[in-house]
């Protein structure tokens, strides 16, 4: 596999509680896991166990209150090589859709042109080509989310962290996203967090597959996803896909 | 045709008061020596012994001049205070106090320390007209989505770059708010600068007519002072435009 | 009752002092008089009240009032208060001015609309200097002595009841001309009342002006009471309001050999005010009769015959 | 403790101005009849002629009320603009133009016209105030999310609930930021406003003062005049506090 | 059927273009059907093919361009008997969650303690007991959808308009959503209209699917779900099921 010697991801016992107006929420409590350089991690849990949470620590956004926390490996620079796409779309509404996606290559410096023409390319990508000079409010729910997608990966980042990316999408669009997310890791080495809610979509996009359970987010299950690459739509309806699908279905307790 | 459509109610309003003012003074019965007429007062642009257009030229200059640093250190302020919370909780305080003595009062140390002038008068404006900006661009600066602030910080903006890329465009509609009522402030405070102390400019010209009941030169002078104002509100209501992205689900 | 509504030159101070203690006393409601005090922002302003209508009595200087006439204003002068012009030039001696000759060239700092600044061709004539020998720069009111003191400026106007402010700012620096000494004395503050009230209302005006002008004689020969009843109104501690009614009574010190009354008027020196303000402003012409009337006040209170000064 | 905490830089920033004002007044030579020390001052109130109590409570009605008026006029005016658009495009730019006339200047109309004392003073206030509030205000409404309205369309809210409901509370940022600058504008037009005609309250002082040139009673009406306008202010920020929800992530 | 003799919603080539900086966006094209009283409509198709713009012109809040639109029978208010659930969750941020749940019943008029208490009862439904105090920032994407769903809910509205409302949501929460959500149409006669990317989740919901298509929104398919009343879940795994799944999928392309 991918994995080098030393993990590229390595959390033990990592928690969060946020304290507001005198509530305190645990959210995340004793995650632990490692992933290694070039993995493609699945993150599926029950609404509100903290998976969102778990995504703004590893983004470098949450301090966690426990435990401990490494990314990357020498070289790494987490101002430079991580891309975010929030589960809300956090367009700028006063900006242009093209820049938009612009932004994180702006703060960084790339150069411009170059920039511009990946971005282009990303919002090809992501099915949006023509809508580049629309405004955010402009867009539906769906071509919004995919903005925000593309804006994630326009710095071409070593570690994506997606937080549902693709909810607001149809099946089908969902399916090529699916697979064109799983093109851009594959020839290019990222490392991907994706936080996803279908059970198929996580076994299908997925080199591993972490089960949280409800409350505060904690693992149920973790394992590897020994699916042959590249891998075709048609993978989904071979019992090793089945198998799998199924664990995870068992794990959320869904009959 | 769109532009002139949208404009007439307050070109209507406008005239309406102008013929509130004709009828007032010609069978209104209010006495010239309180206020004169239209006519009147047009006719003092004729005084020989006023350059007008130099007066007006150095009212313009202190009031633009001093509205300009007001938004200038206006936001940065704003932005310090953002960036450096002691900052803010030491020095916002401090500034409302020294913003509620009033000014008027202070005229006598104005001069004493600053003396007369153009120079010392842009600074009067500018102490005036500064407080709004303050106000409403630190509150737009902290109203700002965390969520969008979070956007950026994935990326490790400079502080500078979350100014300049996120807080600041989102808080233009509040910058612009207090740069609407800064404008009115400036002419203001250009007026209590020129009462207090100067050798000429619109203020000037009001004091001289009001000592020699010359009303149609005082009201005159009013007009032109109002006309500079208009002209300071139109440019920023201009730049609002230009800057501002129409978002067409507002309008 | 006659309901009168008199408006003051200014804020009350220690010229106003005989209408709190007459007020106090009950003078006016005696005489039949419901008067109102109300604060003044200069003579022009309390010009434009009476004028309109608005009080029926104002303290004018004289030169304002009739600049007031020439655009409209109905006033009528019934007493007077400042017999002797009330105009000083103030400067500070430390910036090299001996006297008035070496105003020459300098800048002296006072409001657009001071008295003696509109009337400067005929102080300049009587100081013998050219009037366009000097430049003018605008300092308000509050900010004069400060200015002068701190030296934003040279020389200024004042009345000569701010005196004792100007002598204990800059004490022995201070230099002063009187215009009255130098051969420009126009009439000063004066009760000018509203010529269509006067005209319907002459008793009332009249005993108004009595009550008025015994108020004045009476603080005249005995001011602590006076000054005491004018403190609360005025804010003013009654130390300051004693030297200032000292220089009150200075300017209302009558013309020697007048045989007019406390308040009365010589036709000849309103003429020569008339002349004066007409040479400033270029009013049209009037009489003496048009714009006073000594007729209001009782002959039997004699004029005051001076003060130490 | 918190409290404390968070005040201390405030008060030790107002402590020093204090000291720098006791230093320049003792060792730094500036000569008492510009700026007399603080004991002089404090001295002041011992001023028999003067019953500061009554100065301070007209100063203070004044001005709450010129400021209340100008909240309560002033956000009626913003929602009838946002309710009318007609009528916004046919007042609000007459609004801004009298508005730029100088009310230094027209002051001595003011009271030629409306006389003086409490209620001309009120209304003097009221128009200097009001003016920020409208334009924050109606900026605030404006900017509301149309999602947000769509939310409550589709129950067919009244315009009345809508601005109840929606447009007002998110609006509040702006409406206090308007309040916060208003709050600062009623003290000065109060003082304006007493500056041109009264009887009483801290303006009336200082002018009387100013005659005499008796500092220590100046500089203690402006002490005071400050005080009332920092109780105005303070009531806007707690209001503020109790009104705006805490949204504990902008902290 | 349900369907009483004239249709409860009809729409007869009914579009709408949008308008904005100059370009122009058409967003549904010549949409036509009809829907009986108390059916339960699923809308399924591409993202950015105006299922949310059709939505809101069913809602009243788009004036449609051309064609013909009619909604309820006699007495039908559209002002009360209208709920709508909105693709973003819109929130207001300065109200709990409880009081956010209020918000259509104050505006309503409706009687404040009875309102309470439905809102405190759909709130349990969407599993989210305990968190009536919160503001909306301190709830995660999925639970702020819910607080929106029970929203539209609270008012009792004979149509209820939704649009994805389980798309924040992870599978297991999602299936009991549906659950909860056809059992409170199967009790009350409310007509519904949900807009959906589980193809799964409209053909267990509904009784009548239509497939929009690309592009302006356009019916690609209308037909019926004869599947037996009351559903389990378990329905999904028989053939007549899968066949009703399938021809969605072909019409929405995907193999
Ligand atoms: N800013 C916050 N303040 C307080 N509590 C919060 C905050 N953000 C999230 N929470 C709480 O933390 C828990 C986890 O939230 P999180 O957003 O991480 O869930 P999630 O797994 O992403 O859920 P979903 O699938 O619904 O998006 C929830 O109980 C939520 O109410
Ligand atoms: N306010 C608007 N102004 C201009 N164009 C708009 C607006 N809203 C939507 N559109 C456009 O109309 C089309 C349909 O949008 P709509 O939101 O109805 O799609 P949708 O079917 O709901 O998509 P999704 O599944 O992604 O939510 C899209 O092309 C979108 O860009
Ligand atoms: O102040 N006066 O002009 O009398
Ligand atoms: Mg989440
Ligand atoms: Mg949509």
């Amino acid at each position: 596999m991918r994995a080098s010697a030393e993990p590229f991801l390595s959390l033990r016992g990592v928690s969060k509680t946020y304290r507001t107006g005198g509530r305190e929420t645990v959210a995340v409590s004793d995650a632990s896991f490692d992933l290694g350089d070039g993995e493609f991690l699945a993150l599926v849990g029950p609404s509100g166990c903290g998976k969102s949470t778990l995504l703004k620590i590893l983004a470098g956004l949450h301090p966690h209150d426990g435990g401990e926390l490494r990314i990357g490996h020498a070289g790494f620079d987490p101002g430079r090589d991580i891309g975010v796409a929030f589960q809300a779309p956090l367009l700028l509404k006063w900006r242009r859709v093209l820049d938009n996606v612009m932004l994180p290559a702006e703060i960084l410096g790339l150069p411009t042109k170059a920039a511009r023409e990946r971005a282009r390319d990303l919002l090809a990508l992501v099915g949006l080509e023509g809508n580049e000079d629309k405004y955010p409010y402009e867009l539906s729910g769906g071509m919004q989310q995919r903005v925000s997608l593309a804006r994630a990966l326009v710095h071409d980042p070593k570690l994506v962290l997606l937080d549902e990316p693709f909810g607001a999408l149809d099946a089908l669009t969902r399916e090529r996203m699916n697979l064109e997310i799983r093109r851009i890791w594959a020839s290019s080495g990222k490392t991907v967090v994706l936080v996803t809610h279908g059970v198929q979509e996580a076994v299908f996009c997925a080199t591993q597959v972490a089960v949280l359970t409800a409350g505060p987010a904690r693992m149920a299950d973790h394992f590897a996803v020994d699916l042959p690459e590249p891998r075709e739509l048609a993978i989904r309806n071979t019992p090793e896909f089945g198998a799998l699908a199924r664990r995870v279905y068992d794990r959320l307790g869904i009959a | 045709m769109g532009a002139l459509r949208r404009h007439a109610p307050a070109v209507l309003a406008h005239l309406a008061v102008l013929a509130l003012w004709a009828w007032a003074t010609s069978w209104g019965g209010v006495p010239r020596f309180i206020l004169p007429g239209p006519l009147e007062t047009i006719r003092a642009l004729g005084a020989p012994q006023i350059d007008w257009w130099r007066h007006v030229l150095i009212t313009a200059a202190e009031a633009f001049g001093g509205f300009a640093l007001a938004v200038g250190i206006g936001v940065m302020l704003a932005v310090l205070f953002t960036w450096f919370a002691p900052l803010r909780r030491a020095l916002m305080p401090l500034l409302v106090t020294l913003n509620l003595i009033p000014k008027v009062a202070l005229a006598p140390l104005f001069i004493v320390w600053l003396g007369y002038g153009l120079v010392p008068n842009i600074a009067i404006t500018f102490v005036i007209a500064f407080f709004p900006i303050v106000i409403t661009t630190a509150r737009g600066l902290a109203e700002v989505e965390p969520e969008l602030l979070d956007l950026v910080r994935t990326v490790r903006a400079t502080r500078w770059q979350v100014f300049r890329k996120i807080q600041l465009p989102s808080s233009l509609p509040y910058l612009f708010s207090g740069m609407r009522v800064a404008a009115v402030l400036a002419i203001a405070g250009t007026i209590v600068g020129e009462f207090v102390g100067s050798e000429a400019g619109l203020g000037f010209v009001i004091m001289s007519a009001q000592g020699t009941l010359d009303t149609p030169v005082m009201v005159m002078s009013l007009i032109l002072v109002t006309l500079v104002g208009v002209t300071l509100y139109g440019l920023v209501v201009a730049l609002e435009r230009l800057v501002v992205t129409e978002d067409a689900r507002l309008r | 009752q006659d309901r009168m509504a008199l408006v003051l030159n200014w804020t009350p101070g220690p010229d106003h002092a005989p209408l709190y203690w007459a007020q106090q006393q009950g003078m006016y409601r005696d005489a039949g008089i419901a008067l109102t005090i109300e604060n003044g922002r200069g003579s022009g302003f309390a010009a434009q009240r009476v004028g309109a209508g608005q009080a029926q009595v104002g303290i004018v200087d004289s030169p304002v009032a009739l600049q007031a006439r020439a655009q409209g204003a109905d006033l009528v002068a019934g007493m007077m208060i400042y017999v002797q012009s009330p105009y000083g030039i103030y400067w500070r001696k430390s910036a090299g001015i001996a006297s008035p000759q070496d105003f020459r060239g300098r800048r002296i700092g006072t409001p657009p609309a001071d008295a003696a600044r509109v009337m400067w061709p005929m102080i300049s004539r009587a100081l013998g200097i050219p009037a366009d020998s000097v430049s003018w720069v605008n300092i308000a009111p509050p900010a004069k002595v400060t200015s002068l003191q701190s030296g934003a400026i040279d020389i200024t106007t004042e009345f000569y009841t701010s005196h004792h402010v100007y002598q204990r700012a800059l004490g022995q620096d201070l230099g002063f001309v009187a215009t009255r000494d130098i051969g420009f004395n126009p009439y000063g503050n004066a009760f000018f009342f509203n010529g269509a009230w006067l005209r319907g209302n002459r008793d009332a005006a009249q005993r108004f002006t009595r009550v008025t002008q015994r108020a004045y004689a009476a603080c005249l020969a005995n001011p602590e009471p006076c000054l005491a009843a004018t403190a609360q109104p005025a804010a003013m501690s009654v130390e300051d309001l004693r030297v200032g009614w000292g220089l009150v009574g200075v300017l209302m010190t009558s013309d020697a050999g007048s045989t007019q009354p406390l308040g009365g008027m010589e036709p000849a020196r309103m003429e020569q005010t008339i002349e004066a303000v007409k040479t400033a402003f270029n009013i049209p012409a009037t009489t003496p009769a048009e714009v006073m009337t000594n007729e209001l006040l009782d002959p039997a209170v004699p004029g005051f015959r001076g003060a130490a000064r």
